[in-house]
């Protein structure tokens, strides 16, 4: 059909050194619903920066005399059984799971998106025995392996979310491998090798934006995954420590009561979905906005 | 009585960016055994119409706005979709251009062809079978039994077009639609194909409407042409009208176009910047299939400051040569020699100080462009990475490379998908040229345009070489275009070197039955017999 | 989307309607009738007993397994010398008719009453005893329990390998039914030990049939294999899934036993067999989660059935760790926990307070008080030891093994002497076989424990805490209460006197306190009307003979 | 073909030795063994358990003595439930766990490909959105989450269907293959909503419409294959994260499988039982992709051919 240009208004003489992301931002504004999305989750991780200054109790605070009673005045969200605010459990809950959200997809994606360029771009043995290494790990014992890591390194928030992260790498490696092989084919890339780029150069500037559709996808599927691995973890006593908590945790707890303290349940939860959908927002619209074809129509 | 009256049709996309005229009240008819063609470029709305017409074009945001097409007595644009599925295939049916997205790649060729026929004629699966089997061997499929079960992929790309057409032609329509049928095909098939549409079409007496972008692949099939521009035709009128004295001067363009002369062979046989010896190179064979001898001990030399035309078929081998003198494949074995200096087993390391002295220009422009970076970008990279220029500079030198080959300044921030084929073809060159290379491999720039597009770019691929005086290996499988520009031509086929010449030479006593098959071949020579053309293309 | 879109949606409204049609009518199919016809209603009416039982039993081999669940099936297939009143807990004949206690208390004369019958027809004979003690014994076995034999003269020794003649082990066959048992010290409660399951005798034949009878591959034990003297025979079992028991024609008491089959479920997740109960899948639960018991006591009471238990939850303290080696900080730590706010709120007035480490009314015997919750005195005691107002205390962990109530306790805890003692702990949890090897190693600071008397005694709890106790781990160590346990004790016939020793040893340490007794368990269930004969006691303890259902109910 | 099969299986082995060799130290290495319990073991005991398990010989030569008994198909005695060999439970628990997988993934499949493929019809439009948000619940919904909460409303307040057990009474699988179901049709939602929106943009739908093929045999027939493409690919691992993962449905309905017994044995330090499963789950594993591929090539003509040949 007709070559769709749309009139791009911009100041003849200088335009200012753009990049694949800058230009994703520009158009990232211009879709609505990742907008809101974004504005939600800074809005989420302000509040969860801030918690230590605004929650409105302390995390361990609590009464047991005030156990688990109904959202009030004085407790918006009500108490667990140890009567502490519910508000405030879910604020410190959201640090560790949004760390843990974030530290481990960040770790996945760092090595998964890296390890999986790297096997399709060099493809033949190199790939095939890159690949192997990953079935292996693949199929290992995940849970012995997080136990033993806890035991021998001790409980260590970091390390949690590091184990987590290099789990969930290898589907990543998988994915980004696939983009990456048939992408290397395109002539694009032979033109940037007669230019004379190293390959290191071809990978990060001409494969992996290519690539990052599928990846960002899988993202926002990871970043729920982890939070909910880490939930079960620590519900198996392999994860952070009480009386701090996350919203897996709390929703883990809840669920236990959810017919005696209903909000328990609702609120964890709630908050957990709304995050989630949110981030899912934001990431199909940056996939849109990535890819300069989509964002046009 | 015409089989089909197309009366002041409009079609009208509205877009986010506003109302785009696609279709601007076009009337023409097609006679029974006769052959409409409708001449244009890309975006010039002439699939669109055709198309509207069986309400296979997307709406919102396509709209009809106005006309009458009149078909079987009824006017087409008022059935409803159930009985426009009635028409579709049975009464008119299309041949799309590219055979090899055409088909379903997931059915088999027999599904596809007995699809119609069933759903039409409520055929039995045997009858359908049959009469299927018939008509692929009517278009030339041979031992069609067994071809009903092959995969599309099984065919080569003008066997495909005859599967097809004889898809097309199963249900045995009054009228057939052929799309472009030929753009993407090798010059000896293009014909072929032609050919047998044109028995077909007698055989059967079917009303033809050809769409094209060239004006020299109608010559021999038209008998009434219709050039269209931005929705409107320029000019209706039966053929040697058209081509003899065209009225409207975008008539005479598109004519002008034809690459018809030849260039003054710049004949001086230098010390050779480029020269292979017996160069061989092999690709392993996928899954246990026998390695493939693309290139079968060649040698070769490019002389300085010549533009040496390749020609050849699709998998002659041509574009590997060129691939393998630019070090993207590694050549088997042999030797290749870039001034002098040999270069057949530099590693990459090694080849990137000769990178910037030589560059390729791909054939698709859209697959050579990285979707995911700016003109700007594009151009700035290879600026950068040889420290062509300073930092300050670079916008400077990236407008300048603009400039060069002809973008316009403003579009420096767009992206690949927003420019048309020609323009982006001209990004790629300047992608080339902003190295100032000595030698560029130049394979196939201009196959995947429109003709009127493709004389720009040969003419700004002779500005350049003009300019920068560079060397060029010019690949290409239409021999028109190479002898526009080339000054010595060799024929390739089957990986081997059949034929070496100045052009001259080779176009008026090719020593090869090939080559002469490939003149044979070249669309519309009774056109560039039949008329004189300007010698020079006024773009 | 084409014009035709339309269409599309046409037909796909069509398949939109099909496919959740057919995924219902699959869906309706698998329901069949429905479950309105429940397992309770059924069991009712055909008298089999549907119970969750916990975890799955490792096996149901008397002489290999421990554990509450395996206690259970156990204890309906097969039967000791001795049964228990479950009114009562008043030893009752089982295999034996009757028995004569030497003066000295040392000797024991069991007389096996004659029609008493293994499930393949053979009698259970007194060398049946014998031969099942000595398996029982022998090393080579590594049975966890065989210590519940050491009372019997060398059996200690015949077990540690010592001695590797079993004859002279006080265990003599002195006629076929006639079974003499010798021991080291008169233990006035030997006979309890004689109603556990670690004493049941097994069926020789069988168990050789299949391997040798130290041999823990051994396939003798399983369904179709295993040849029972209980009430009931094993007809049908599958891991984690369930395991039936059918009434036992040889018994020789069949016609008192009222079930025809008891079925045990493996419940290890305890919200769904509160959903089981509520969907009448069972009749009656091993637990109820705290959560759910003020709902059950404001609306069906009825159903809950609660009882002391023999058994305390309480800390270990690491007394070789600074700073916890003074005991000035051991009491304070003890002192400043509240343990009735503890039992009111987060553990739902469930569990008694308890502030030593026997639980009270064992058999009338009544745990010393020698301390009360006093945050006053915490503080002082802390502040003497060097601490005042927990300055530089170091701060250290609350080990408990992944659970939620103990972490419910702990961190409780944690907040009590966060607030008045200024200390600050941190609750760890560990994955249980984690837990136990930091535990076993020492490596920890605070430790939750809980124990479960083997039977009715003081000394059951007590002689855990003797010098380098297999279960102390606390590194308390002191010659007196050693004294006490290991030999005074003993040797003591009258109860009161025996008592009265067990209460000095008991002082003796909690006035060391290197545990923090919490709170004394009760056990807890919910228990459908239909079901009688399972009455509350502290032994938690059912004898199936008495079971019956009640289908008017 | 069956070369292909034959080298992937080749390939197989090394990755599967690997697997065991490091679990085998790897559970080793755990703190807590297979016996410790919170009575006392006396010393005596404990030895004798350990020479009744070989615990007392070296590790290497366990390793080699399991490696080889391993080869004969015997995966060694359970640890933790006595006169039960490994093979034994696990082709007790895995039939069961196969089953419920199974449902669940056709439940995944058929929900998730139809939603997924009304969704790319209509692209960004409520019956795009509709189902998309709801696949997204599915995906941030645990199924430790999900099942207590289908149990509380189907099985106690409607009363429709059993809260709990495998086969003991009617419609007990309904709510354990949907538990373990949702989140697979989520993601494959996604999967052939994509999918479907690639191929539906292809030309040789324009060229089936032009026959004059209704709109519903162009999708259903020539849509259809392309689109669900990356579905057949995905399923293959899914299978295997399913039978793998299925653990906390196996325990939230006390359903027997393999998953429960995998857990339960982590926990028990039933090293052998550990290592059987383990095993099991990563040949599963490969198996699976396996199957998955040549799924995918098989309903791609031109792998498809290249396999033939």
């Amino acid at each position: 059909m007709t070559s769709r240009i749309t009139s791009q208004v911009l100041d003849q003489d200088i335009p200012k050194g753009t990049s694949l992301w800058e230009d994703a931002l520009v158009r990232l504004r211009k879709n609505r619903l990742s907008m809101i999305g974004l504005g939600f989750l800074v809005f989420i991780m302000i509040v969860c920066l801030l918690t230590p200054w605004i929650a409105p109790y302390g995390y361990e605070e609590q009464n047991l005399r005030l156990g688990a009673i109904p959202p009030s005045m004085q407790h918006w969200l009500g108490t667990d059984t140890f009567g502490r605010d519910m508000l405030t459990r879910i604020m410190y809950g959201g640090r560790v799971s949004l760390l843990v959200g974030f530290i481990a997809t960040s770790v996945a994606l760092l090595i998964g998106v890296t390890y999986g360029a790297i096997a399709g771009y060099a493809g033949g043995k190199t790939d095939a025995f890159m690949m192997r290494l990953v079935d292996i790990l693949y199929a290992l014992p995940f849970m012995i392996f997080i136990i033993l890591l806890m035991v021998v390194f001790g409980r260590n928030l970091l390390l949690l979310f590091l184990a987590i992260g290099a789990v969930e790498w290898l589907v990543m490696a998988r994915i980004v491998r696939g983009q990456i092989q048939s992408l290397r084919q395109q002539e694009y890339v032979e033109a940037a090798i007669s230019l004379g780029l190293s390959p290191a150069t071809i990978i990060m500037k001409h494969l992996i934006p290519n690539a990052l559709g599928p990846v960002i996808v899988y993202t926002t599927l990871t970043i729920p995954n982890v939070m909910l691995l880490e939930a079960f973890l620590s519900f198996l006593g392999l994860g952070i420590q009480p009386p701090e908590s996350s919203w897996g945790l709390l929703i883990s707890y809840g669920v236990e009561t959810m017919e005696e303290y209903p909000w328990l349940l609702i609120f964890p939860g709630l908050t957990l979905t709304t995050t989630l959908f949110a981030l899912n927002f934001l990431g199909d619209g940056l996939r849109d906005a990535l890819d300069p074809k989509a964002s046009r129509d | 009585m015409s089989l089909l009256q197309v009366q002041d049709l409009s079609v009208y996309f509205h877009t986010r960016n506003g109302v785009v005229k696609a279709v601007d009240g076009i009337s023409f008819n097609v006679e029974a055994g006769k052959t409409f063609a409708i001449i244009g470029e890309s975006g010039s709305g002439k699939s669109v119409a055709c198309y509207s017409m069986l309400g296979l074009i997307p709406m919102p945001p396509g709209k009809i706005e106005s006309g009458k097409v009149m078909f079987q007595g009824q006017d087409l644009l008022k059935l409803s979709e159930k009985e426009l599925r009635k028409v579709r295939g049975k009464g008119i049916s299309i041949i799309f251009q590219d055979p090899m997205t055409t088909l379903n790649p997931f059915l088999k060729i027999g599904d596809q062809l007995m699809e119609p026929l069933r759903l039409h004629f409520g055929l039995s699966k045997k009858e359908a079978w049959q009469k299927s089997i018939d008509i692929l061997e009517e278009v030339g499929i041979k031992n069609a039994a067994q071809r009903m079960n092959a995969w599309p992929f099984e065919f080569s790309g003008g066997m495909r077009q005859r599967v097809v057409i004889a898809m097309a032609l199963v249900t045995e329509p009054e009228i057939i639609i052929a799309d472009e049928p030929t753009t993407a095909l090798d010059v000896t098939v293009q014909a072929q194909i032609l050919r047998l549409l044109k028995e077909l079409q007698v055989r059967r007496n079917i009303g033809v409407i050809f769409i094209s972008h060239d004006l020299s692949v109608v010559a021999d099939i038209a008998d009434e042409i219709g050039v269209m521009q931005y929705g409107k035709f320029m000019e209706v009128g039966d053929r040697d009208t058209v081509f003899n004295n065209p009225q409207d001067d975008y008539t005479r363009r598109l004519l002008a176009a034809v690459p018809g002369t030849q260039k003054e062979a710049t004949g001086e046989s230098n010390a050779p910047m480029v020269s292979i010896n017996e160069l061989v190179v092999e690709f392993p064979g996928g899954k246990n299939q026998d390695t493939v001898v693309a290139v079968n001990s060649v040698s070769l030399d490019i002389n300085r400051h010549e533009i040496l035309g390749l020609v050849g078929e699709s998998g002659s081998g041509k574009s590997t040569l060129g691939r393998a003198i630019t070090r993207l494949v590694n050549p088997t074995s042999g030797k290749i020699y870039f001034n002098d200096e040999e270069i057949s087993h530099y590693s990459l390391a090694r080849m990137k100080p000769l990178r910037r002295h030589m560059q390729i220009i791909f054939q698709d422009p859209y697959a050579s462009l990285n979707p995911r970076m700016t003109v700007y970008d594009t151009l700035a990279e290879p600026l950068l990475l040889h420290r062509i220029c300073m930092r300050n500079e670079l916008e400077g030198e990236v407008f300048a490379l603009m400039d060069s080959v002809g973008l316009s300044r403003e579009s420096v921030l767009r992206y690949p998908h927003e420019f048309s084929g020609g323009q982006r073809q001209r990004i790629a060159i300047g992608r080339a040229i902003a190295t100032k290379p000595e030698f560029i491999v130049a394979d196939e720039p201009v196959s995947a345009l429109d003709v009127t597009i493709q004389a720009q770019i040969l003419d700004l691929l002779l500005e350049l070489v003009e300019r920068f005086d560079l060397t060029m290996l010019f690949i290409s499988h239409d021999l028109g275009v190479v002898r526009y520009l080339s000054d010595r031509i060799v024929v390739m086929k089957e990986g081997v070197l059949v034929e070496t010449g100045s052009v001259s030479e080779v176009f008026e006593t090719p020593t090869q039955d090939y080559t002469r098959a490939l003149l044979d071949a070249i669309p519309g020579k009774s056109l560039l017999e039949g008329l004189a053309v300007p010698s020079k293309s006024p773009l | 989307m084409t014009p035709t879109s339309m269409q599309v949606f046409f037909k796909m409204k069509l398949s939109r309607a099909l496919i959740p049609a057919l995924l219902l009518s699959l869906f309706l199919v698998s329901c069949g009738g429905g479950s309105n016809e429940s397992r309770v209603i059924t069991g009712n009416q055909q008298g089999v007993l549907h119970l969750g039982n916990g975890t799955e039993p490792q096996g149901i081999d008397p002489h290999i397994v421990t554990g509450v669940p395996e206690h259970h099936i156990i204890g309906a297939l097969f039967e000791g010398l001795v049964t228990k009143n479950p009114y009562t807990l008043e030893p009752e004949p089982g295999v034996a008719e009757s028995w004569e206690i030497s003066e000295d208390g040392r000797v024991y004369t069991f007389q096996l009453r004659d029609n008493a019958r293994w499930s393949n027809g053979d009698p259970v004979v007194a060398e049946d005893f014998r031969w099942s003690w000595e398996r029982a014994l022998t090393p080579e076995l590594g049975s966890l329990y065989n210590y519940m034999f050491f009372p019997i003269l060398n059996a200690e020794g015949f077990a540690t390998g010592a001695i590797d003649d079993f004859s002279e082990v006080g265990v003599k066959v002195l006629g076929e039914r006639t079974l003499e048992v010798t021991l080291r010290e008169p233990t006035p409660f030997l006979l309890q030990l004689f109603d556990h399951y670690s004493t049941y005798p097994v069926h020789p034949p069988t168990v050789l049939a299949f391997g040798s009878p130290s041999d823990r591959f051994s396939q003798w034990s399983r369904e179709g294999n295993i040849v029972t003297n209980g009430a009931f025979t094993l007809t049908e079992w599958q891991v984690n899934s369930h395991i039936r028991v059918e009434k036992s024609p040889y018994y020789w008491d069949a016609d008192e036993v009222k079930l025809n089959a008891i079925v045990f479920y493996p419940t290890e997740n305890i919200v769904t067999e509160e959903r089981m109960f509520r969907d009448e899948q069972i009749h009656f639960t091993n637990e109820v989660a705290l959560d759910k018991v003020p709902v059950y006591r404001s609306e069906q009471p009825e159903l809950l059935q609660i009882a002391p238990y023999l058994g305390t939850y309480y800390y270990l303290i690491n007394t070789t760790r600074e700073p916890f080696d003074d005991v000035r900080v051991r009491k304070a730590l003890s002192m400043a926990i509240d343990r009735d706010l503890l039992v009111e709120t987060i553990l739902e007035n469930l569990y008694l307070p308890s502030y030593a480490l026997v639980p009270p009314g064992t058999l009338g015997y009544e745990p010393p008080e020698t301390f009360t919750y006093d945050p006053e005195q915490a503080r002082q005691l802390l502040a003497e030891a060097g601490y005042p107002g927990g300055e530089n205390f170091p701060s250290f962990d609350i080990l408990y093994n992944t659970q939620e109530n103990h972490q419910k306790i702990a961190v409780a805890i944690q907040q009590m002497w966060m607030e008045t003692l200024g200390v600050s702990a941190t609750p760890m949890n560990q994955e249980w076989k984690v837990y136990l090897d930091s535990t076993d190693n020492f490596n920890y600071s605070i430790s939750r424990r809980g124990w479960i008397g083997d039977y009715v005694d003081p000394n059951t709890f007590l002689d855990m805490m003797i010098t380098d106790g297999g279960n102390n781990k606390t590194g308390f160590s002191d010659s007196r209460y050693d004294q006490l346990i290991l030999r005074d004790a003993p040797a003591t016939l009258d109860q009161q006197e025996r008592f009265k020793l067990y209460q000095e040893a008991e002082t003796i340490l909690m006035n060391a306190m290197p545990i923090i007794p919490i709170y004394t368990y009760q056990s807890k269930h919910l228990k459908h009307p239909s079901l009688k004969g399972m009455p509350p006691n502290i032994m938690d303890y059912y004898n199936w003979k008495y079971v019956y259902l009640d289908a008017s109910q | 073909m069956w070369r292909f099969i034959g080298l992937r299986s080749l390939q197989a082995i090394p990755v599967i030795l690997a697997v065991i060799t490091v679990t085998f130290f790897l559970v080793r290495a755990a703190p807590g063994g297979p016996f410790s319990s919170e009575k006392a073991v006396s010393p005596q005991v404990q030895a004798a358990l350990e020479a009744q398990y070989r615990l007392d010989q070296p590790a290497l030569q366990q390793y080699i003595s399991y490696l080889t008994d391993l080869v004969q198909g015997n995966m060694g005695p359970s640890f933790y439930y006595p006169g039960r060999s490994v093979d034994e439970l696990i082709f007790q628990g895995l039939p069961i766990t196969a089953e419920l997988g199974l449902y669940a993934l056709l439940i995944a499949v058929i929900i998730g490909s139809f939603a997924g493929v009304i969704a790319a019809l209509k692209p960004n439009t409520m019956q795009d959105y509709v189902p998309m948000s709801i696949a997204m619940v599915g995906i941030c919904m645990p199924s430790f989450l999900l099942g207590p909460v289908l149990v509380l409303v189907f099985g106690i307040m409607l009363d429709w269907l059993p809260v709990s057990g495998w086969g003991n009474s009617y419609g007990d699988k309904v709510l354990p293959s949907i538990t373990l179901g949702a989140m697979y049709a989520a993601y494959i939602a996604r999967l052939s909503r994509s999918g479907m929106l690639e191929v539906m943009s292809q030309d040789y739908l324009r060229t089936a419409r032009a026959k004059g093929l209704p709109e519903y045999v162009v999708i259903l027939k020539h849509a259809l294959r392309g689109g669900l493409l990356p579905v057949i690919s995905y399923l293959g691992p899914a299978f295997a994260a399913l039978l793998s993962g299925s653990f906390v449905v196996e325990t939230i309905f006390q359903i027997p499988g393999l998953g429960r017994f995998y857990v339960q044995a982590a926990f028990n330090r039933d090293y052998t039982m550990i290592l059987g499963t383990t095993v099991f789950l990563s040949t599963l594993i490969v198996v699976f992709n396996l199957l998955s591929d040549i799924a995918a090539a098989w309903v791609n003509p031109r792998l498809r051919y290249q396999f033939k040949k």
